[in-house]
């Protein structure tokens, strides 16, 4: 956790002078924005102020939303290239665990708020913006349908060596999204520290294990 | 002290249909607060409802009824201008009764 | 036309009648404790004094098929027959089975709502206690969901 | 055994997703039966007569009532003062929400002490009376059509700032508020999901709250459900009444220019 934040501190310099090289009529608001920020948003519990230092993959994407503008092809590249590099592989070279804990997991969407403690188990949010099994019939649909994950992608052995890439894919996908997708809406729940190994194990093992009833 | 009951009493037909809405947290006795202690249950008991000061109807109710509860019945025999009142009383001994007219 | 002001003022004066003449007739009775203790439908019934409950056409049970938020669930007891005492709204998985008990007068038809907390999906009942003892029944399944978020 | 065993199961899985396949169908069919159960009687209704006496009480130091509020039509206009809110006011120099403008009346014409309101006291004392009269004052206006003043400068550098904070991604998960309102058609588990870049409808988003909340009982002022937005969006919080808060709700509000007001609502 800790670490991801020292990370992101230098980044919030690089927005400042982005920032001033603006048009002045354009750099109001965004002048007037972190004034806002500033006299407005309060530490509170674990959500201290740090949370709000924006990355630049974060204020880039949240500048080409507001502009109503996809992000610059280039810039998307290198956001992809320097995350996927960042990815943590698993340290047990175990891509797999229990989808009987994964769908606990993808159940619960607690945890990391300004009322939780520090020491919390945290939930994967996952059912909040995806179908999973057929039998949770309340699911979003912000994210696309993850029923018959793996079957649909013709995973039978996920150690063979046919399912390697999209193990590994899969893996990548859920550690820090933003590996294939600069702006993705799906939070980095590896690389922010969200989730364990062991629980992205888990949820891997819920969506690839063809005995989970994800993939029945 | 509770806050007023709103009691919506509208004849249709030969019925009037009566809703009433009461303020009450209706603690269940099965949640725990944020220290693990159980919140003691705390919920109405009993009801009753009179047109024109003769009882149409009372209720007894359990602590699963939800929060700030609502009822609703059918009186008969009832004209517009009559006084249709209701009252609650909860496991702790308070009480509140309010009226209306029907309409 | 009767404003919500005068009505405040209005039943701090009824609140002083009935504190002297009692509108609670039934606690000339106890509350029923052992009928909301009761887990199931056979037990409420029997803690009442009732016969063994049987399903009937003539009952009725309203409710949602999927309840978005157990804490609020909409349901309602009616009853077509003539000679009922009691109309009862029953959640079947709750800790206590019993939610509401309802008592009949000639002034008030067989029809009562309110809203019950769920704590899971369930059979919710609603049960006519009519005066010769019978207990009749009709029953619905209504599903709780998970709501978004969950933080 | 076993293996009869998990041929069972596999048969009752079978059944369940084929019984799944058709509830699904239905699913949002049987939601909206279920709110429609609750519109009659909706609880708020017991908020805003407290509201409604708040507003008429002579309370506070200057044992003075709140009729002489000026909520942007004039001293003790409520009519449609709802729908025209957030909004500049001169006598502050702000841009005011109605709760902010609430608390600027109790402290000028009551002579209130307002420092215990907050977001920690949502529910309680004072806080609790602002969410009161905001849904008495919200209910005034209930059939009437969104229709925020953009005149202003500063109105209209409010709404920039809240279409910045709208999209600003922060937190452990990196949300914002355009993860979740920003497309249309879109659920959280089953809860539809407004698209709040755009008017999203009648009674839909912002034309709502405040609402009365049926899983907790509780009465919220878009004060509190933006707070609780911020909490699950995992950012540090919003101060009351701060400008973060109020420029989200013009942003909010004049995009649903024209959206009828049903507020105050009854939600899960």
């Amino acid at each position: 956790m800790k670490k991801t934040f020292i990370a992101l501190a230098l980044p919030a310099a690089v927005l400042a002078l982005q920032a001033c090289t603006m048009s002045s009529s354009a750099s109001d608001p965004d002048k007037m924005t972190a004034e806002v920020i500033k006299s407005s948003f309060v530490d509170r519990g674990i959500a201290k102020l740090d949370r709000l230092n924006p990355d630049p993959a974060n204020a880039a994407c949240a500048a080409a939303e507001v502009a109503g503008q996809p992000i610059d092809a280039n810039l998307a590249k290198s956001i992809e290239e320097a995350n996927l590099k960042s990815v943590q592989w698993p340290s047990d070279g175990k891509f797999l665990g229990d989808w009987k804990q994964g769908e606990k997991i993808a159940q619960s969407g607690k945890g990391m708020t300004w009322k939780d403690k520090l020491d919390s188990v945290n939930g994967g949010n996952c059912y909040n913006c995806h179908q999973i099994s057929k039998q949770e019939i309340s699911f979003g649909t912000i994210g696309p349908s993850l029923y018959n994950y793996g079957k649909l992608r013709g995973v039978t052995d996920p150690n063979s060596a046919a399912s390697k890439a999209i193990v590994e894919y899969t893996w990548g996908k859920i550690w820090n999204p933003r590996a294939y997708s600069a702006c993705s809406q799906m939070p980095r729940a590896g690389h922010n520290g969200v989730l364990t190994q062991a629980q992205v194990q888990h949820i891997m093992a819920l969506l690839l294990d063809p005995q989970s009833p994800v993939n029945q | 002290m509770a806050g007023p009951m709103r009691i919506r009493a509208k004849l249709n037909g030969d019925k009037t249909t009566v809703r009433v809405l009461m303020s009450h947290e209706m603690e269940s006795g099965q949640r725990k607060d944020s220290s693990g202690k159980l919140i003691p249950a705390h919920f109405i008991q009993d009801v009753s409802a009179s047109l024109n000061g003769k009882v149409v109807m009372t209720a007894e109710w359990g602590p699963a009824v939800s929060k700030n509860p609502f009822m609703q019945f059918e009186v008969k025999g009832a004209a517009k201008g009559d006084k249709i009142s209701v009252s609650w009383k909860d496991n702790k001994g308070d009480s509140r009764t309010d009226e209306t007219t029907v309409s | 036309m009767q404003t919500r002001r005068e009505t405040l003022k209005q039943s701090a004066v009824v609140a002083g009648l009935v504190a002297s003449t009692g509108l609670f007739p039934q606690q000339a009775a106890a509350y029923e404790q052992a009928a909301f203790s009761a887990k199931n439908l056979a037990d409420v019934a029997k803690a009442l004094g009732a016969s063994a409950p049987q399903e009937s056409n003539a009952v009725s049970i309203g409710g949602p098929d999927i309840a978005e938020n157990g804490a609020v669930v909409p349901l309602k007891a009616s009853s077509t027959l003539a000679g009922v005492k009691r109309m009862l709204i029953l959640v079947e998985k709750n800790p206590a089975a019993l939610v509401a008990m309802f008592n009949m007068t000639d002034a008030v038809e067989a029809d009562f709502s309110t809203r019950a907390k769920m704590g899971q999906s369930s059979d919710v009942f609603a049960v006519a206690i009519m005066s010769d003892g019978r207990a009749l029944y009709a029953k619905k399944e209504v599903k709780v969901t998970l709501g978004g978020c969950g933080g | 055994m076993k293996l009869i065993r998990k041929n069972v199961v596999a048969l009752v899985v079978l059944a369940l997703a084929a019984g799944q396949a058709m509830a699904q169908k239905s699913a949002s069919d049987s939601i909206a039966e279920y709110r429609a159960m609750l519109q009659d009687g909706n609880p708020a209704e017991l908020f805003e007569m407290h509201g409604e006496e708040l507003w008429k009480q002579k309370r506070g130091p200057k044992n003075a009532s709140l009729e002489q509020c000026d909520l942007g039509k004039g001293a003790g206009v409520v009519k449609g003062a709802f729908v025209e809110l957030p909004r500049f006011f001169a006598d502050t120099g702000r841009v005011q929400d109605l709760e902010s403008r609430l608390l600027t009346c109790m402290q000028t014409l009551q002579g209130i002490d307002t420092s215990s309101v907050s977001t920690r006291t949502f529910g309680k004392g004072e806080t609790a009376n602002i969410t009161a009269l905001a849904t008495w004052i919200a209910a005034e206006s209930r059939g009437q059509r969104m229709n925020l003043p953009q005149d202003h400068a500063k109105e209209r550098v409010m709404y920039e700032v809240g279409k910045r904070l709208f999209f600003q991604r922060g937190g452990t998960h990196d949300f914002s508020c355009a993860t979740c309102h920003s497309s249309e058609g879109k659920r959280i588990r089953l809860q539809d999901l407004p698209d709040l870049t755009k008017n999203p409808g009648d009674g839909i988003g912002f034309a709502a709250w405040p609402a009365y909340r049926v899983g907790n009982g509780q009465m919220w002022s878009m004060q509190h459900r933006i707070n609780d937005c911020y909490r699950q969006q995992r950012f540090p919080e919003p101060k009351f009444g701060s400008d973060a808060t109020i420029a989200l709700g013009v942003y909010m509000g004049v995009n649903a220019k024209g959206a009828e007001s049903i507020a105050p609502a009854i939600k899960r």
